[in-house]
């Protein structure tokens, strides 16, 4: 018996114990503060950490209150379970960054029957589950980017390869097959060779042996185009482990902080991404305008998103509407010093 | 006093709730082989755990070579030169043969102490040697025989310059020339001079190798006395504690017709050409070597193993064995040699070991019929007479012989024409052997045909109409009980060569 | 002569009065789960609803289907860490059955019969390759069907199932979930098997000593079978709610199940060496650990942090025990 | 004597018998590296090699401690999160404190996988709580503290040292330093497990864990010296995974722990405890290594890697239970009846 009161007592300690962690975003009850939820893909990634800042600028910004999800790993079923915990919560809006297009849509379209305004960002859910998406760049404006990138470094010819993240990663897969239709309608890449899609799962170890085998089969290659943080880093670190920096160049869409050490050693002479606070600051800014019933995400609606200015919902690829950030932004080693502890 | 090497004045060793050893004395000389007695449960194991310093006992003193002594754990008395041979094997099974023997005491040379192998394999050798084993030191130990493990931890003990070795039921699983060849090596150690405190629940053993017992019961010490001036009687006296008169209750019975027939059984690596029949009210005795295949050959009727060659006729129809199951749904039941893994589980119930086997016939379409099973439970306990308060009681808190009636008592539910019984009163004290022989001549009484195999001369010879020898995975000889002696069964039974 | 002939009389009632350890063990449980909800209503005031114990266990009761036959499989002394990938194989199965024009039902019944497939290979590798630890085979059949499921989809995802098929996650009768009524019913039959029928007697003679039971008649390599093949149609039921709830089908769907669920059948206080244990306490550890996720997630407590404390969790709860079970033995 | 001496041959031909169960892996890999090769003249290059040696030396240091808790009859599903926790540890520390020597990064890993192991050495032998459990537990303690001392980010290769991110880059007599890492833990734990009294008592308590106490060996302190080097080697190994990325993440190594033990079951190392060699054991890591290298080689489409693996492991482990059979049969054959 002693032992089971000290076993209840261990439970309660340990119970007590998250109140502190717990008790910091509590306020998802309050009435009449609106609040508003973001889910993102999965915790302790710096691109999802960085989106969640700018979202609760915007919305502490505006006067509501934010509260933030990722689960611990990247799958769909936790986020469902996150959504319904937000719905519960009371919140009057729901950014979700998603891990499989079509898994949230009885969950989103729930939280929709309770009056929730819903976005996506970053990875879109279907047309079917949102009111609009937050795009962070056109995403054939990304494949034309990416080809002309690896033109450029492939000095006009000669073989490449891409490195992605899983092969079921619907972000990378778009963006890949835009990179290919540019290739394709152009006559300018008529000597630019893909000679394989390889796939590092986002594991830093697969994506190096990916990474070797790509060199080790092809000898000629010049480029390897990585449009994930993880197998750029990795890709670069393999190039420049070997010191072959000056025959193969590696470039894509990564973090500045990931690469700022291969921008500056030039085995990536630049490469691309979007500013991650501004998304999320556009995120906060959308949804609040949508609960406030000044926009509903139909096409062609504008809104002023505070520090970004005003912003117009246009049509999206996948037929639903989307809100455009912008280009996508070049680092270089002029601009990498500035960016490289920010995110 | 100085004459003694070891004695133990008043000790006592409690565990919560029990006295495991009440005010134990006991005297020991140099070169002397001196048995240990008792039922199961007399203390005996805790004796040896005191002895080696895995216990401490609460009360008493133990004086070595005079002084007095206290060991706080097992390399205390090792160094004091004691050393014990466990009844269930202590050893490592994965680990070769020297490393058995030197584990815990290795040799090591260099300056970071590395194991000196070549040092110990030639030592170990020598060992083996010594006591005339003939199989190498680098062989790993859990290919040995059983017998050959004995050895090893008896050249483990030496390897320790043991003066004083307790050797726990040495002989219980060796056959009678292994047990013969263990006697020797004991012998040659008294001639060295060393001490032994054999026990046994083997009145052989006594007779053939001490010369003074000393008998523990219930906790207490009861007394010492010279082997050869204490009867039989007495000494089984001394040990149960009341009179045992006839301990084999065999009665003339009419045979009956033939139940079970084998013939030209074979499975490759174990026996060959077996033949042999058993009749309705008949016990048939399989004795022979440990390992010469008998309990292969009772395995396999039973369905635990496949057989390669030959066939089993039962009530005169082919049988094919398939499994344990369906050798039990045609009526042949087999209590198993080693009941901890073959007979009991004994963290059940005492119903629901007795049940396990026929519970299918105790339910309601899907479900168990409780008070149905309550019944056949307690029937069955009670026809085996099976001491305890309730049928509700843990196995595990049984005594050996009574865990031992759980387990017939689970066979005798079944519907059965054929009952193996295989070493049925191994590690069984004296006061449940003699409930076995009654219960197995019951069940001869009642037309059951009996398989009673066993290593254990009086009771083969004592309990069975026929003898079926086994050697080196044949039969050597069919022999009639009436017409036999123990030195005919042991002429066949050894090898040849 | 006469002393031997005495009788034992053996007594057929129960002594009540000894309340057997692992009631207790459950009591503790369901206090806990008191404990817990107690907690969290007071950090969170959105916790304390009716709602919350209406759609919280659609949140976390899929995996309670698999919960059921793993107690059996612990009870044999054995392990199926495979059980995640028969989610995501049965899955695939059904999505691409209802893909090829198969109608809704057809679907369902190609997962269950997928599900009961690789659970017969469990259980068939497991017996026919006794001398193999389950851990060992069911990690390289988990290995296995994970690949194979990734073979037959790529990188694809299915879905547009009908509206009555996503209800099944989605929807209550009466204010009470499909999902937990199911459950309910479900578990009832498990529970009555494991402790009603001779078959799962057996599980636990089997759990406690093998050969035993092997010699006692048990068909013991029958009922290992029995127990995998159960283990795979209920990672199937997991696969059908699993997919109705997100009404998409993917390879990569079910992952890390298998650990979540052992280890809410140890904390219902299932040894994993075999034979000790019950089902009502796993039953009420899919309750704590599924409160204790949506009541800390309500909170706002992050993610990472829940997984530590139910680790903790994990561990204390079975030193707890531990501790009791060696007290006991002296 | 001449008996005797029969014995002693009969015995010597038993060993050769024994090793068949390397000779089988080894003839396995034989055939599956000509296979490669014959699909990918690249793989039996200077470079390919060198990589394949330099990918696999941390799962080579990872499965001797691995293989040092499986003697003991244990498990150990916390090493990724181990590995996690150390790499985060000790990355953040270099970014911190990028002037101190870079040993103090490692000793900071080392210390850490110490304790981690320490602790789970206790819960299994003092708290005798299964060690699937109790690493299962632990697994997310220290996954969780990762994100804890991480907070939430990652550490990236601009803030590592140079002499950080050079323990694995580096090479001595022309060897990369991580392949001289996994070498010497190899002949270090070769000589420990051969030599070694604790090294042999990790063995006995495997083998026979009732006999121990009688033997007179520490039990507790022998299980707790298996789980605290198997931490040590765990700490160690993941300061020289982030050296080798050059990146810190909060879910580094998430499932490596089934890789470790894979690599240890394909090495022969019993899961029941007491059998194991550091000899079988590195046929059964290259084994893996050559998969994992020769998969993308083989342009084998990314969704089949999964179920060749499996299918690989499961064929590999049926074989070496096959062998193990057949030799029982053919002994039994021999014998005389």
């Amino acid at each position: 018996m002693k032992k089971t009161l000290y076993f209840l007592a261990a439970t309660a300690v340990l119970l007590a114990g998250c109140t502190n962690s717990g008790s910091e975003g509590e306020t998802g009850s309050t009435d009449d503060v609106k609040s508003f939820g973001f889910v993102y893909k999965n915790t302790g990634n710096p691109f999802g950490e960085k989106l969640m800042e700018g979202f609760i600028n915007s919305i502490e910004e505006q006067g509501y209150t934010a509260i933030t999800k990722a689960p611990d790993s990247p799958t769909a079923e936790q986020q469902i379970n996150m959504i319904q915990e937000l719905v519960a919560q009371g919140v009057d809006g729901i950014a979700i960054s998603a891990n499989d297009p079509d898994a949230l849509q009885p969950a989103l379209n729930a939280a929709r029957d309770q009056g929730i305004q819903i976005i996506s960002i970053d990875s879109a859910v279907n047309t079917e589950s949102r009111n609009t998406h937050i795009q962070q760049a056109d995403p054939v404006g990304i494949g034309r980017v990416l080809a002309e990138s690896a033109l450029d470094m492939a000095d006009g010819a000669g073989e490449i390869a891409i490195l992605s993240a899983t092969s079921t990663a619907t972000n990378q897969n778009t963006w890949i097959e835009e990179m290919q239709n540019v290739m394709d309608s152009d006559e300018k890449y008529a000597d630019l060779k893909i000679v394989k899609i390889a796939y590092g799962d986002d594991l830093r170890d697969k994506s190096t042996s990916e990474t070797e085998a790509l060199l080790q089969s092809y000898p000629d290659l010049k480029v390897i185009v990585a449009p994930s943080t993880v197998a750029l880093a990795a890709a670069a670190k393999v190039v420049t482990d070997k010191g072959i920096g000056d025959n193969v160049k590696v470039t894509g869409l990564g973090l500045p902080s990931e690469m700022a050490e291969y921008i500056e050693s030039d085995v990536t002479p630049y490469m691309y991404l979007w500013n991650p606070i501004d998304m999320g600051y556009l995120a906060g800014y959308t949804l609040a305008e949508m609960a406030d019933g000044n926009i509903s995400g139909e096409l062609g609606d504008t809104f002023d998103a505070g520090d970004l200015g005003t912003k117009e919902v246009t049509e999206a690829m996948d037929g639903g509407t989307e809100v455009l950030l912008g280009e996508p932004f070049k680092f270089d080693a002029e601009n990498i010093d500035q960016w490289k502890d920010i995110f | 006093m100085e004459d003694y090497v070891l004695q133990l004045e008043g000790v006592s060793k409690i565990f919560p709730g029990v006295k495991a050893l009440d005010n134990v004395n006991f005297k020991l000389k140099a070169g002397e082989i001196h048995a240990l007695m008792g039922e199961n449960g007399a203390g005996k194991s805790t004796f040896i755990k005191v002895m080696t310093g895995v216990h401490q006992p609460e009360e008493g003193k133990i004086y070595l070579d005079g002084k007095e002594v206290s060991f706080k754990n097992t390399n205390d008395s090792k160094k004091a030169g004691i050393a014990a041979i466990y009844q269930h094997s202590t050893s490592y099974p994965d680990l070769s043969v020297t490393e058995n023997i030197f584990l815990g005491h290795e040799y090591t040379a260099g300056k970071i102490n590395y194991l000196n192998w070549k040092k110990m394999n030639s030592e170990a050798n020598q060992l083996l040697e010594k006591i005339g084993a003939n199989f190498d030191a680098r062989r790993i130990m859990g290919e040995l025989s059983v017998a050959q493990q004995q050895i090893v931890e008896i050249a483990k003990a030496l390897s320790q310059n043991a003066r004083i070795i307790i050797m726990d039921e040495p002989t219980a699983s060796l056959t009678i020339n292994e047990s013969e060849e263990l006697y020797k090596i004991a012998e040659d150690l008294r001639d060295q001079g060393k001490s032994i405190i054999f026990i046994s629940h083997r009145f052989e053993d006594m007779y053939r190798l001490a010369s003074k017992v000393s008998v523990l019961r219930d906790s207490k010490y009861i007394g010492t006395w010279d082997v050869d001036k204490i009867s039989n009687h007495d000494l089984i006296v001394a040990m149960v504690g009341r009179e045992i008169n006839t301990l084999f209750p065999k009665k003339e019975l009419v045979i009956g017709d033939t139940v079970l027939k084998v013939n030209n059984l074979s499975r490759t690596g174990y026996f060959k050409n077996i033949n042999f029949e058993v009749k309705a009210g008949e016990i048939v005795a399989l004795t022979g070597l440990v390992g010469a295949g008998r309990t292969e050959i009772v395995e396999t009727i039973y369905g635990l193993e496949k057989h390669d060659e030959g066939s089993i006729e039962l009530m005169g129809e082919t049988f094919i064995p398939k499994s344990p199951s369906h050798a039990l749904e045609n009526g042949i039941g087999l209590l198993s040699e080693n009941r901890h893994e073959g007979g009991l589980i004994t963290e059940l119930e005492i119903y629901k070991s007795i049940t396990l086997t026929n519970l299918r016939k105790m339910t309601n379409r899907f479900w168990i019929n409780s008070q149905e099973e309550f019944e056949v439970a307690k029937t069955f306990g009670e026809r085996v007479n099976v001491k305890a308060n309730s049928i509700f009681d843990k196995v595990s808190n049984l005594s050996g012989g009574n865990q031992q009636k759980v387990v017939l008592a689970k066979i005798l539910t079944s519907f059965l024409r054929v009952i193996i019984l295989d070493e049925p009163t191994k590690g069984v004290d004296v006061g449940a052997k003699a409930a076995m022989y009654e219960i197995m001549g019951e069940l001869a009484e009642k037309g059951y045909g009996v398989i009673l195999v066993s290593s254990e001369m009086p009771e083969v010879l004592g309990m069975s109409d026929r003898i079926i020898v086994i050697k080196e995975g044949k039969v050597s000889a069919e022999l009639n009980t009436k017409n036999t002696s123990q030195e005919e069964i042991l002429q066949y039974a050894m090898s040849e060569s | 002569m006469e002393e031997l002939k005495w009788k034992y009389e053996l007594s057929t009632k129960k002594d009540k009065s000894i309340k057997s350890f692992f009631m207790q063990w459950e009591w503790l449980l369901v206090v806990i789960l008191i404990l817990i909800i107690t907690f969290n209503s007071s950090i969170s005031g959105n916790f304390f609803t009716v709602n919350t114990f209406l759609t919280a266990p659609m949140s976390f009761m899929d995996k309670a289907f698999m919960v059921l036959p793993m107690t059996f499989i612990l009870l044999l002394g054995m392990i199926d860490i495979s059980v995640g990938s028969i989610v995501a194989l049965s899955a695939v199965m059904m999505g691409l059955a209802f893909q090829s024009g198969a109608p809704m039902w057809l679907a369902i019944v190609t997962s269950l019969f997928t599900g009961v497939i690789c659970g017969f290979l469990n259980g068939l590798l497991n017996t026919k390759f006794s001398e193999l630890p389950p851990m060992i085979l069911t990690f390289a059949t988990q290995t296995i069907f994970r690949g194979f499921s990734y073979v037959l989809l790529e990188n694809n995802s299915i879905s547009g199932f009908p509206t009555w098929y996503t209800n099944l996650g989605w929807g209550s009768v009466a204010g009470i979930p499909i999902i937990m009524l199911v459950f309910i019913v479900v578990a009832i039959l498990f529970t009555a098997v494991l402790h009603k029928t001779v078959f799962g007697r057996e599980i636990y003679a089997i759990g406690f000593n093998k050969r035993t039971s092997i010699i006692s008649g048990v068909k013991v390599n029958r009922n290992i079978i029995i127990v995998f093949t159960l283990m795979g149609l209920m990672a199937a039921v997991t696969s059908l709610f699993l997919t109705s709830r997100m009404s998409s089908v993917r390879a990569d769907i079910g992952m890390g199940y298998e650990l979540e669920v052992i280890a809410m059948v140890v904390l219902g206080g299932v040894n994993t060496s075999g034979g000790i244990g019950r089902i009502l306490g796993p039953i009420i550890s899919v309750f704590i650990i599924g409160f204790l996720r949506y009541g800390l997630g309500i909170a706002n407590v992050s993610s990472q942090t829940i997984t530590l404390i139910i680790g903790v969790l994990l561990i204390v709860s079975v030193l707890v025990t531990r501790i009791k079970i060696k007290n006991k033995k002296i | 004597m001449s008996e005797n001496i029969l014995k002693k041959n009969r015995y010597k031909n038993l060993t050769k018998n024994m090793n068949v169960k390397e000779i089988g892996l080894l003839v396995f890999m034989i055939i599956a590296m000509i296979y490669i090769q014959m699909k990918n003249p690249q793989f039996l290059t200077g470079t390919n090699i060198t990589d394949l040696l330099k990918n696999t030396s941390l799962l080579g240091m990872l499965s001797v401690g691995m293989m040092l808790v499986m003697l003991t009859g244990g498990i150990d599903l916390s090493i990724g999160a181990v590995l996690a926790l150390s790499g985060m540890s000790a990355a953040r520390f270099v970014s911190i404190y990028p002037d101190l020597p870079v040993v103090f990064s490692l000793l900071l890993g080392m210390m850490i996988g110490i304790v981690t192991g320490l602790i789970l050495g206790l819960l299994v032998s003092k708290g005798r709580i299964n060690p699937t459990i109790a690493s299962l537990g632990m697994m997310n303690v220290h996954r969780g503290l990762t994100y804890v001392v991480g907070n939430n980010a990652w550490i990236s290769a601009h803030q590592m040292t140079p002499a950080f991110k050079s323990l694995s880059t580096g090479s001595l007599f022309g060897l990369n330093n991580l392949i001289l890492f996994s070498i010497t833990t190899f002949a270090i734990f070769y000589y420990f497990l051969q030599y070694a009294k604790t090294g042999r008592n990790i063995y006995a308590v495997g083998s026979n864990y009732e006999a121990t106490s009688i033997t007179g060996i520490a039990t507790n302190r022998t299980i707790v010296t298996a789980y605290v080097l198997n931490g040590l080697i765990a700490g160690l190994a993941g300061v020289l995974w982030v050296s080798k990325y050059a990146s810190a993440q909060g879910d580094t190594g998430v499932g490596y722990e089934m890789s470790v033990i894979a690599a240890c079951v394909l090495g022969g190392v019993s899961v029941r405890g007491g059998v194991g060699k550091i000899s079988s054991l590195i046929l059964g890591v290259l084994m893996l290594g050559i998969l994992n290298n020769a998969l993308p080689l083989l342009n084998i489409s990314t969704f089949w890697e999964d179920f060749i693996t499996g299918f690989i492991i499961l064929v590999a482990i049926l074989l070496n239970l096959y062998i193990q059979k057949r030799q029982k049969k053919d002994a039994l054959k021999r014998r005389a009846i």
